[in-house]
């Protein structure tokens, strides 16, 4: 069994976003899905607190320390970017004119389902960010994330354990073991990685598993 | 002559009584008042409502700080975590916590400064952050119903302000500031530049002097650098 | 009797505007209060289609076309002027940020009632423009109009005839017989023409008018 | 590589259907989209939802024209007085009409970009316009609820524009501009100037190119001089 790994996962995903599209990339590791995007295929990125049309980190010595992303990282801007003020940057995610937003996860659910902002209803420090405003508004959810929890246990679910982001909202999951639709039957898979069996995946998976139609 | 110039840290927060709620615009380090929050602190008014989208990092100035001399009697946020002195005030029960959607925040304070006492969203259902509210299927999907957050204090950073209150911004900077600015009954600025009139294009003022009270000149200069990039093997070409 | 002229009118009411204030003119009669407000004494102008910070007629042979006033007639900007969008405009009508709107009417009742959009149920052509906003929004609401329609009818009434533009909106009148605030009492009379006693302006008056307490 | 430049008026208004709901930009003679309208006349689009501020003055040209050639079925307006065309039509009952206050008109169609189903709002309570609508005391005060203004079509007027659609505007000409730009499906944008890319600065972008789909090159001029102020005895002393 030979997993994706970080950089593969953001590659692949990288690869299926077409020319033209508006995306918001959630802190952590969806935000690496832009290092693979090439220049020439224009993609504009959003950034939760007023940046459309953000560019790559800057070179170390010349950094503008005014510019940061979502996860309060320097950045660049493109050509034809635009600073928008914050409710003007929301009314871009809620108004649903982003066509894609990736997001990290706790659990997926075979819905659709996405919890992925407190890992328990006692949490010490619960924080949502953007992720419900994004969940619920862009046009279509992706999720980049482990296939499994460090002790094993799947985060793919049939209905999920720790408290909701959006519901019905996941449309695609990009694991580590595989690339995964979710479609009005469930969980669909597009994609393996090498030596992955549709067998190991759903021994892996707490909800069916089907092959594409 | 409409001067909304003062000369004092004093002259620009007199008048903030106890228990206000202040709006803090500011995201990450970016756009942060620090130097109204630091004098808030030394104005002394207390049990306050603070509305910020961060709990702040650096626990020796701003918000962490106003929060650890206990001024601070509730928190309203999209994202408190990353703020030891936050976290620690939380866990002791010493402070209150409302955990709002960054997106519903915004719309919540641009709502009051726009007169709309209230409005329904999708952002939220069927999670716990909508427990207790009124649910309804509006506009062919199902909603909940949200209220204005209207403030008595703003505390607002600019780059530039001219007598008037005019304001613009800089880089990402502008986040919350345009929006709270408008929603409080006090509006106070800290402007790294003062302007004459007239100088700032009609075209390029962001805020309009009208949301704006009192105007302090604070030469801040620039945030500190943000946070390190992940680490993670990245390809050979970057885009 | 001599009853107020219309630049008088306008004259009486700019002079009561302080300095400071944010005020939006309605369209016709009330447009002429701001050629009666010193430039030395700072107000601010707005118009409902994004000028704050307007200042008088432009020279006509130095016109800005792209600079219109809510009457459609050209304008000129202050130094201090922002421009902004239509909702954002209204945001500081609706929001409660102007200090003052003045408004023409048809009628004005002692609650403070306005009647101003249309004269009838069954108008060929009903228009509101931005009159409900106005009138439902600003902080104080001041009506300049005749104190009688044109065949003696009082327009200071018990109860307006008319469709309503909002309910107890009015603080003040402005005719050309008198100044008139609309108090807890009703309709109290500030000042009268020269020549005009209170019983005669009683007379042309639709509800109870009392003496300033 | 993103170009939403058209080369041609047909282009631009490709697959406008039957029974749209249309946004059109502009306050009186300024940042109106004449020409989009007058290609939208030609394009032949009938049974249109039109949403303007206005109806209209100039019979000859822009919408008063599409109105007169019957394209449409309803207006969506705040103040529709002064149009001689949509009066006859409108007394002989050819053409329905919504009143709707200008602020309520504006809020609507940014409610509809926003994602925001409804709100509520003091505006027009205790009206005719209120009737029929869902009355409810919220933040104080009566208010009444107004749904979002979604559309099918927005019709634009910009000043600068690039090939990624962000816009800037001239003077008045902004006012409904930028917020129908955002409200509809498509959004088509008549430019007077086409800049490269970076040549527009980030901060003064008005509308940001995620709203626009195409961009049209219309070096359309100025718009004609407004209203004669109203006749009266002027003071000496002007301000």
């Amino acid at each position: 069994m030979k997993p994706f790994g970080r950089a593969e996962m953001a590659a692949k995903l990288a690869a299926d976003i077409p020319e033209g599209w508006y995306v918001n990339l959630g802190i952590g590791l969806p935000t690496l899905v832009a290092d693979y995007v090439p220049a020439e295929r224009e993609v504009v990125f959003h950034s939760e607190n007023g940046i459309l049309g953000m560019g790559p980190a800057p070179p170390e010595d010349a950094v503008d320390t005014w510019l940061v992303n979502a996860g309060k990282e320097n950045v660049t801007l493109r050509a034809g970017a635009s600073l928008v003020h914050h409710a003007d940057s929301f009314m871009m995610i809620r108004g649903g004119h982003l066509d894609l937003c990736v997001l990290g996860a706790y659990e997926v659910a075979a819905n659709g389902d996405i919890a992925n902002w407190t890992t328990s209803l006692n949490d010490a420090v619960p924080a949502v960010g953007g992720a419900m405003d994004l969940a619920a508004g862009a046009k279509r959810l992706w999720v980049m994330m482990e296939h499994t929890t460090k002790d094993g246990r799947p985060r793919l679910v049939e209905r999920c354990a720790y408290p909701l982001t959006a519901l019905a909202a996941v449309k695609r999951i990009y694991t580590n073991l595989a690339v995964i639709d979710v479609s009005a039957r469930g969980f669909e898979v597009r994609q393996v990685a090498d030596g992955v069996s549709f067998e190991a995946l759903q021994e892996r998976t707490g909800a069916k598993l089907h092959r594409p139609a | 002559m409409i001067d909304k110039r003062v000369a004092s840290m004093a002259e620009a927060l007199a008048g903030i009584a106890d228990g206000s709620t202040v709006l803090i615009g500011g995201f990450g380090a970016v756009g942060q008042p620090n130097a109204l929050i630091d004098g808030l602190i030394e104005q002394g008014a207390k049990d306050l409502v603070i509305v910020a989208n961060n709990a702040g990092m650096d626990a020796k100035i701003g918000l962490p700080r106003l929060m650890a001399v206990g001024r601070a009697r509730k928190l309203v946020c999209s994202f408190p975590r990353g703020s030891t002195v936050f976290d620690e005030l939380y866990k002791a029960g010493r402070i209150e916590l409302e955990v709002v959607p960054q997106g519903t925040l915004a719309e919540r304070i641009r709502a009051a400064g726009a007169g709309i006492p209230a409005f329904y969203t999708p952002t939220g259902v069927g999670t716990k952050l909508a427990e207790g509210k009124e649910q309804r299927h509006v506009g062919g999907r199902d909603c909940i119903l949200e209220h204005a957050l209207k403030a008595d204090v703003a505390l607002v950073e600019a780059w530039r302000a001219d007598r008037w209150g005019n304001l613009t911004y800089k880089g990402s900077g502008r986040n919350f500031n345009p929006v709270m600015a408008a929603a409080a009954t006090l509006t106070v600025v800290q402007s790294q530049h003062i302007d004459e009139l007239g100088a700032l294009d009609p075209e390029a003022v962001v805020t309009p002097g009208v949301f704006v009270s009192r105007v302090l000149h604070v030469p801040y200069g620039d945030p500190p650098p943000g946070n390190r990039r992940a680490e993670v093997a990245r390809p050979e070409a970057k885009r």
